[in-house]
C-alpha cells in the first residue's frame, strides 16, 4: 500500500438491516463460568481481560456455573423472577395505554429487565441510583413499588406526583433511592459520582449507582464520571447498558466497534467487568462484587451489561426502519426472563404452573393498579395539576416576578 | 413548483447544496442511515454515500467540534443537533471556537458551518423537547441565527446558511413541520400541502439572510415575531379585528433593524412576541432596539408576549404557550394604551 | 471591624460557611493545596482539610455536575469555575439540571450550590480572561445570578448564596478584587484597605439576595449597574457633574425591580451600563423592564452603554470597556433629550 | 474490613511539595530500547502493554537503542538539535522581554523541546497541527520559523498578525500547518479529529495532529476526539504531552494516579503509546509510526509523551508554592538537548565546540528578530492595529450593528 494513497472515512454498520439476518458473532461471548472472580480489592490493571471476557453463570440448560454464581435461594430467586415479570407486564400495559392514547409517551425496557431488577436487589437500603429512562425494574423489582403512583405519573393526571412537569417515566423517587430523570442524556452518570463524592466525604455508607446507555458514553459526562469517579475514588457502580443501539444508530456508531465499553473504565484506572446483563444471576453477581467495593473504600466499578432492546427505542420510534424484525429471538443471550425460569425449574424450585399463576397474580396486580391511577383522570380528559403550580418549584419561594406572571395567566 | 412541507423543504435544501457543492456534507445522530427522528435527511445517505451523509455517536460536543475542524479544512458542514433543548453539551464549541475563530486567527481560518437545530414546544414535548434557546446564540458575536416560519424560507434561507461564511444557527420550529399553526390545538391544523407558502421551486434559490419580511401588512400595531409566532399573531390579528403589521423577522442576529423601524415608526405601537422564556429572551434585545431607535415615535409602551420564566409543562403546556388569546389581549393593551 | 479586599472577603465568607456549616464543602480547579489562582481559597485546605476543600480535575462540567450531585445528596457544594470564560462545558449541567433539578422532580431533589466565577476584563486578559457572561445565566429560570461590587457585598452576598437553597450563579468582577476602580486606566488605584467599602466584619453577616442598593443617590439621571462599572458610573457623575442616581443591583436575577423603577419614576431618566457585550446582554432586560414599568415617566430614551458587540481584545482593552468618557457622554445624552 | 465502616474520600496527592523531594519511581520507566516496536496495523488490544511500558531509544549514555531507532543522519538529528536549541533560546529570551514589561505575558516551553520539534520533522507539508499553548517548538524547529512575525504577536504591536487580539503565544499559522490557539482548553483536540475527517473524506492524503496536557485530558474534548477518531478511524494523531502538572495541580489529578493517559487511548480502541518525550529519537520514530499508520487508512494513535514541565505554566505562576525547587534537576527523564547533543557527540558527529557555536548563532538569530520586531512597537509603547480593527472578522462582513457601533467609538 502506498503510504501516499487516498484517505478514506471509516462509517461503521450494524451487521444486519432490515431484510438481512444480524450477525451476532460480533458480540464475542464467554461460556457461562469460564471467566475468574477476581478479589474484591484486585489491581485494575489486572481486570484487563476481564473487559473484553463476559461473565455469565447460567448455561443454555438454565445450570448455574462457575466462580461468579452468586448462590441465592430458590425464594430470592423467586422474588427477583417477579420483579422481571412486574417490569414486563407492567411495560406491556402501559404501551396498550399510550397506543389507547391515555398516556401520551412511553419507554419499555423489553428484554432488560434481568439489569434493574437484579441491581436493586444487590443494593442496600439508603443507596441511591442514578437511572436512565429504561431503569423501571428498579422501582418495580420492590415489593413497595409505587405502582399506583408511577402510573399518575405516566398519565400527568391530578395525582402525579410530578404534577405533569415531566414526559411519562421520568419518574423521581427520593425515598426509594432513585434520582429523578433528567432528558438529556448521560447528566446523571458525573452526578452519580457527585453524591458518592458526598457520601465519603461525610463518612456515610451509603454508595451511588449510576446508569448509562451504550449511545449516551458518547456524551462528555461519561468521561468526566469515569475521571472523577477515578480520582477520587468515589463509592460508586457505573452501569454502562449495552443493548446495541442507540435510537437507529448502532453501538459501533457510539465506539464498540473492536472495543467494548467495560475496556473504556479500565483505561481510566477503574476495575471493569462486562457481564451477560440477561443473566439473573450474573446481574446479581457482578453488582453485588462491585456494591462490596465501593463500601470497602475500594473504588468504583464499571459494568457493562450487554443485552439486546427488544423493543422500540419509544413510542415514536419504528425499529424496523433500521434493524431486522427478528433480531431479538436471533440474540444469542436469550430472554432474561425465560432464562431464570428455565433454572428454577431445573433445580426443581418452579413449575410452568407456578409460573403461569405468576404471570396472572401481577397482571392483575398491575390492572387493579391501573384502575386505580386511572380515577385520577389523565392528560386526555384534561384531569391536571391546575396551571398555577407551573410557577411553583422554579425556586423554593416564587419570586416577584413569577408572582406577577402567574397573576397574568389569571390563576 | 412543487408543494412541500417544511420537512421536505429542508431536505430539498441540503440536496440542493449536496449536489451543487462537492464540500458540503450533512451529519448529525440518527442523521444518516435513518434520515433524523423528524425525517430531514431521510434518502440522502442512499444519494451521496455515507462519507457526505453520516451518524454520529451521541455527542452534541463532538459533533460541533468536528464540524469546526471540518470549517477550517474549507468543507462546508451542516450538523443536526436532535432537539434545540440538546445544545448545551455543544456550547464551548459554539461559543468560544465557532463563533470566535475568524476574529481570533484574523481571518487565517473561517468557520462556514450551519447548525440545524428543531426547537419551539407545542408537541406536549416537556421540558428537554420544547426549548427556544435563541436568546443565548444571539448574545454571542460571531454567530448568525436564523429561524424560518414555512417551508418556503425555510428551504431559501437554509441554502443562504450553508453559502454563508459566518457559522450559523439554524432554528425550526418543529410545531410548524407539518403545517401553520395558530396555536388553537383544539382545531385541526391545515397541512402546508394546501397553503400558498408550502409552494417552493425544487431547484436553487434563495432567501437573504438579515432580510425580515412584512407577513401580514397592516397599520394599527406593529407585531415584532420569527417562527411559529407570526401565524399566532396573525390569528390573533383576525380575531381581534386590530389592523397589525406582523414582521417575521427570519434572520434574529444580525437582522434587518430598518424594516422593524419603519414598520414602528408608522404604527407608533409595538408588540414583541416569543415562545421563549421572557427574562433576557430575545424580545428584551428587541424591545431595546425599537425603543432606542422609535423612542419619539411610541404612543404606547412596547408589550412583549412570550413564554413564562418557567420550565416548558408537558401537561400544561397550553397554558405555557403565548397563544392567540393573550396575544390578542396584548394587542389591545397596546392599542388602548396612549 | 477588619479592613478586606475583595478576595479576603470572599475567603472569609467561605471560611465562615466551612465553620459554621459542615455540608459546606470547596473545590475546583487549583482551588486545594495552591489556594486558587486568584488565592480566593488560600488557607482553607490547610485548616478544614482534604475532604471539604479539594482541588479538582480541569473539567467545568465534572466540576458543576458533581456539585449537583452533591446537592442532591445534601451538601452545600461551593464551586470556583477558574474564569467565567470557562463556564461553556459546564453549561448542560448548570441549564439542564442545576436550574431544573427541582421543578421537574417536583420538590423531591434540590440544587443548593454556588457556582463562583471571576468575571470581566480590565486586566488585559484577552478575550479568553475577559468575559460577563451574566445574560445567558439571567434568561435561565431556576437559576440566581449575583455580582456585587465591593468586599463588603461580595462577603455578605456569598454567605446569602451559600445559605440559598436554589442554585446561585455568584459572578465576581476581577478588576475590582484589589480595588476600586473607575475606568481611569492610566491612574493608580485605591486599594480596598483605604476604602470604607473595603471594612468588612470578620465573622457571619449577610447581605441579601434580591436587594439592590442605591450606591449614589441623584435626581437628574438613574444609572442602573452592577460590578465594576458602579465605579466608572461614579467617577462619570463626578466628571461631568450630572447627579446620577446610581443603583447596585447587586442581585442580577431576581432582581429587585422596585429599587429601579422608584428612580427612574424621580428622575425620568435612565442609563443602563455593562461591560458584556451589547446584543441580548442583560441591559436589554433592564431597558424592558424600565419601559414597561416607566413609560409614561420616561422624558428621554434609555440609553444603554455596552461592551462592542466583538470578543474582548487584548491590545485594544479600552477602546472595548464602556469607560467615564463613553458613559459620561451617554449620561449627557440622556439630559439633553426630552 | 467491615463492609459498613465509614466511607472516605481518596484525594491524590504528589509526592513532592515544597521542603520535600518529589519520588518519581511512580513514574515507572523502561529501559532504553526495552519495548517492541509493533507493526503498523497491530491490534489495538494488543498494544495494552506498550500504554504502561515507555518508549524510549536513548539510554543514559546517550547511545540509541531497540527497535524504535529511527536511524537518522546526524545531519538530520543536527536540524533537530538547532531546533530545540532555538525553543530554548526564543523562551528565554521572551520571558525577559516580558519581565522587562514589553510583552503582557508569556508561557514557555521548558523541558519538552523535544516533543514539537521531533514531531515536525515526522510529519509531511500540508499536515496540520492542532496545538496548545506550549507547542511553539512546533514552529520554531522548522527553517521558515517566522520568527520576527511570532516575536510582533507577543508584543502585541501593529504587526501582529493576529492585530491584538488575541494574549501573547496564541500563534496562528495556517500555511505552516499550526492552527489557531484557542484560550479554552482542550477545544482543539476534537477540531483536530474533524480536519483529519474532512480529509479523509475528500480522498486527500494530508494528516492532522491534535495536542493536549495531562491536566486537559479531564476535559470533554478529549473523549470526544477519542470516540470520534476511535469510530471513523480517522487519519490523526492524538497527543498528550504529560509534563506531571497541570497549573499547581499533579497529574494526578487528571487521573494519572494508577493509570496512564495512553490506557485512555486502547480503552477506546485506539492503538496508543506511552513515550520518552525527552528522547528526540523516540519523540521522532513514535511519531513517524502513527504518522504512517494515519496515512495507510490504519486510523488514528494516542501518544502519551513524558516529560516535565520545567518552568512555571506562564508568567503568573509560582510553582515554588505547591511543587519542589529542584524537581526538574531530579527528574529521571533528564534535559531533551542535553540528551540529544551526548548522543551526537557519543557518535562523533557533534563536539562541545560546535555545541557552543550553534547557541551562539541561534542566540544571535532571536536577538535580531527581537530587534526588528521591536521596531514596530509594543503594547507597552502604544503602537498597536487600530481600535477600528476589533470590529472586523466577527463576520465575513462588517454588519450593520457593528458599523454603527464602530462609528459610535470614533474610528
Ligand atoms: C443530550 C441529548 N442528546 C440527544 C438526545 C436524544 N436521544 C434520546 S434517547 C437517545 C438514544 C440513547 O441511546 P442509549 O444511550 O444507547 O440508551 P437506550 O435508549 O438504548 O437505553 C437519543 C439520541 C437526548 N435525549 N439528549
Ligand atoms: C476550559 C478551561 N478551563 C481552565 C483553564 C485555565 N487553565 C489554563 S492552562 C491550565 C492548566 C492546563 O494543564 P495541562 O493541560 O496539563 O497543560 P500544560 O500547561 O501542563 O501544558 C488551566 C487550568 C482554561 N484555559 N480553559
Ligand atoms: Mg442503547
Ligand atoms: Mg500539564
Amino acid at each position: 500500500m502506498d503510504r501516499r494513497s487516498p484517505l478514506r472515512l471509516h462509517v461503521p454498520e450494524p451487521t444486519g438491516r432490515p431484510g438481512q439476518h444480524t450477525d451476532f458473532s460480533y458480540l464475542h461471548l464467554s461460556p457461562a463460568g469460564a471467566v475468574r472472580r477476581p478479589q474484591l480489592d484486585t489491581s485494575v490493571q489486572k481486570t484487563g481481560d476481564l473487559c473484553y471476557a463476559l461473565v455469565r453463570v447460567l448455561d443454555d440448560d438454565g445450570r448455574a456455573k462457575g466462580p461468579w454464581n452468586p448462590k441465592l435461594s430458590p425464594e430470592v430467586l423467586t422474588v427477583g423472577l417477579r420483579g422481571m415479570i412486574r417490569t414486563r407486564v407492567f411495560d406491556a400495559r402501559m404501551l396498550v395505554a399510550q397506543r389507547q392514547k391515555k398516556i401520551s409517551f412511553y419507554m419499555q425496557s423489553l428484554g432488560e429487565e434481568a439489569i434493574g431488577c437484579a441491581h436493586a436487589m444487590a443494593l442496600d437500603p439508603g443507596d441511591m441510583n442514578f437511572p436512565t429512562y429504561r431503569q423501571q425494574s428498579l422501582l418495580l423489582a420492590r415489593d413497595d413499588a409505587p405502582m399506583v403512583e408511577m402510573i399518575c405519573q405516566l398519565l400527568s393526571n391530578e395525582r402525579d406526583p410530578l404534577k405533569g412537569r415531566q414526559l411519562p417515566v421520568m419518574y423521581s423517587y427520593k425515598k426509594l433511592g432513585f434520582f429523578s430523570i433528567s432528558g438529556n442524556l448521560a447528566t446523571q452518570f458525573i452526578q452519580a459520582v457527585g453524591w458518592a463524592m458526598a457520601s465519603a466525604i461525610k463518612g456515610d455508607t451509603r454508595i451511588a449507582s449510576g446508569w448509562i446507555g451504550d449511545g449516551s458514553t458518547a456524551e462528555a459526562d461519561f468521561h468526566t464520571a469515569l475521571t472523577f469517579a477515578h480520582v477520587y475514588r468515589a463509592p460508586v457502580i457505573l452501569n454502562v447498558v449495552n443493548n446495541q443501539w442507540a435510537i437507529s444508530s448502532f453501538q459501533a456508531i457510539a465506539g464498540g466497534e473492536g472495543s467494548t465499553f467495560a475496556a473504556r473504565g479500565v483505561g481510566c484506572g477503574i476495575a471493569s467487568l462486562r457481564v451477560d446483563g440477561n443473566d439473573f444471576l450474573a446481574v446479581y453477581a457482578a453488582s453485588r462484587w462491585a456494591a462490596e467495593r465501593a463500601r470497602r473504600n475500594l473504588g468504583p466499578t464499571l459494568i457493562e451489561w450487554l443485552t439486546y432492546r427488544a423493543g422500540a427505542h419509544s413510542t415514536s420510534d419504528d425499529p424496523t426502519k433500521y434493524r431486522p424484525a427478528d433480531d431479538w429471538e436471533r440474540f444469542p443471550l436469550g430472554d432474561p426472563i425465560a432464562r431464570l425460569k428455565t433454572h428454577l425449574i431445573a433445580i426443581g424450585a418452579w413449575s410452568e404452573a407456578q409460573h403461569e399463576a405468576m404471570q396472572k397474580e401481577v397482571e392483575a396486580e398491575v390492572i387493579a393498579a391501573q384502575k386505580e391511577a386511572e380515577r385520577f383522570g389523565s392528560l386526555a380528559d384534561g384531569h391536571l395539576f391546575s396551571n398555577s403550580t407551573m410557577f411553583d418549584d422554579v425556586y423554593e419561594d416564587v419570586p416577584d416576578h413569577l408572582r406577577r406572571q402567574r397573576r397574568q395567566l389569571g390563576v | 413548483m412543487a408543494q412541500m412541507t417544511m420537512i421536505q423543504a429542508l431536505r430539498s435544501a441540503m440536496d440542493v447544496m449536496l449536489d451543487r457543492n462537492p464540500e458540503v456534507v450533512v451529519f448529525g445522530e440518527d442523521v444518516g442511515y435513518f434520515g433524523g427522528v423528524f425525517r430531514c435527511t431521510e434518502g440522502l445517505q442512499a444519494k451521496y454515500g455515507k462519507t457526505r451523509v453520516f451518524d454520529t455517536p451521541i455527542s452534541e460536543g463532538g459533533i460541533v467540534g468536528v464540524a469546526v475542524g471540518m470549517g477550517a479544512y474549507g468543507l462546508r458542514p451542516v450538523a443536526e443537533i436532535q432537539f434545540a433543548d440538546y445544545f448545551y453539551p455543544a456550547s464551548d464549541q459554539l461559543v468560544s471556537e465557532a463563533a470566535r475563530l475568524r476574529h481570533r486567527s484574523a481571518g487565517d481560518f473561517t468557520c462556514p458551518i450551519t447548525v440545524r437545530m428543531p426547537c419551539g414546544g407545542g408537541i406536549y414535548g416537556g421540558q428537554t423537547h420544547s426549548q427556544s434557546p435563541e436568546a443565548l446564540f444571539t448574545h454571542v458575536c460571531g454567530l448568525r441565527t436564523v429561524l424560518p416560519s414555512n417551508p418556503y424560507d425555510a428551504k431559501g434561507l437554509l441554502i443562504s446558511a450553508i453559502e454563508n461564511d459566518d457559522p450559523v444557527i439554524f432554528l425550526e420550529p418543529k410545531r410548524i413541520y407539518n403545517g401553520p399553526f395558530d396555536g388553537h390545538h383544539d382545531k385541526p391544523v391545515v397541512p402546508w400541502s394546501r397553503h400558498p407558502l408550502g409552494e417552493v421551486p425544487e431547484g436553487y434559490f434563495t432567501v437573504p439572510l438579515e432580510s425580515a419580511k412584512i407577513f401580514r401588512p397592516g397599520k394599527d400595531v406593529t407585531v415584532i415575531s420569527y417562527g411559529t409566532m407570526v401565524w399566532v399573531a396573525e390569528a390573533a390579528a383576525n380575531e381581534t379585528g386590530i389592523d397589525a403589521e406582523i414582521i417575521d423577522l427570519r434572520s434574529l442576529w444580525p437582522l434587518d433593524l430598518d424594516a422593524m423601524v419603519e414598520s414602528v415608526k408608522k404604527t407608533g405601537r409595538c408588540v414583541i412576541v416569543h415562545e421563549a422564556t421572557r427574562t433576557s429572551g430575545f424580545g428584551a434585545e428587541l424591545l431595546s432596539l425599537v425603543q432606542e431607535h422609535c423612542f419619539y415615535d411610541l404612543e404606547a409602551p412596547i408589550v412583549r408576549v412570550t413564554g413564562w420564566d418557567t420550565p416548558y409543562p408537558h401537561a400544561q403546556e397550553w397554558a405555557y404557550f403565548p397563544g392567540p388569546e393573550r396575544l390578542g389581549e396584548a394587542l389591545k393593551r397596546a392599542m388602548e394604551a396612549c
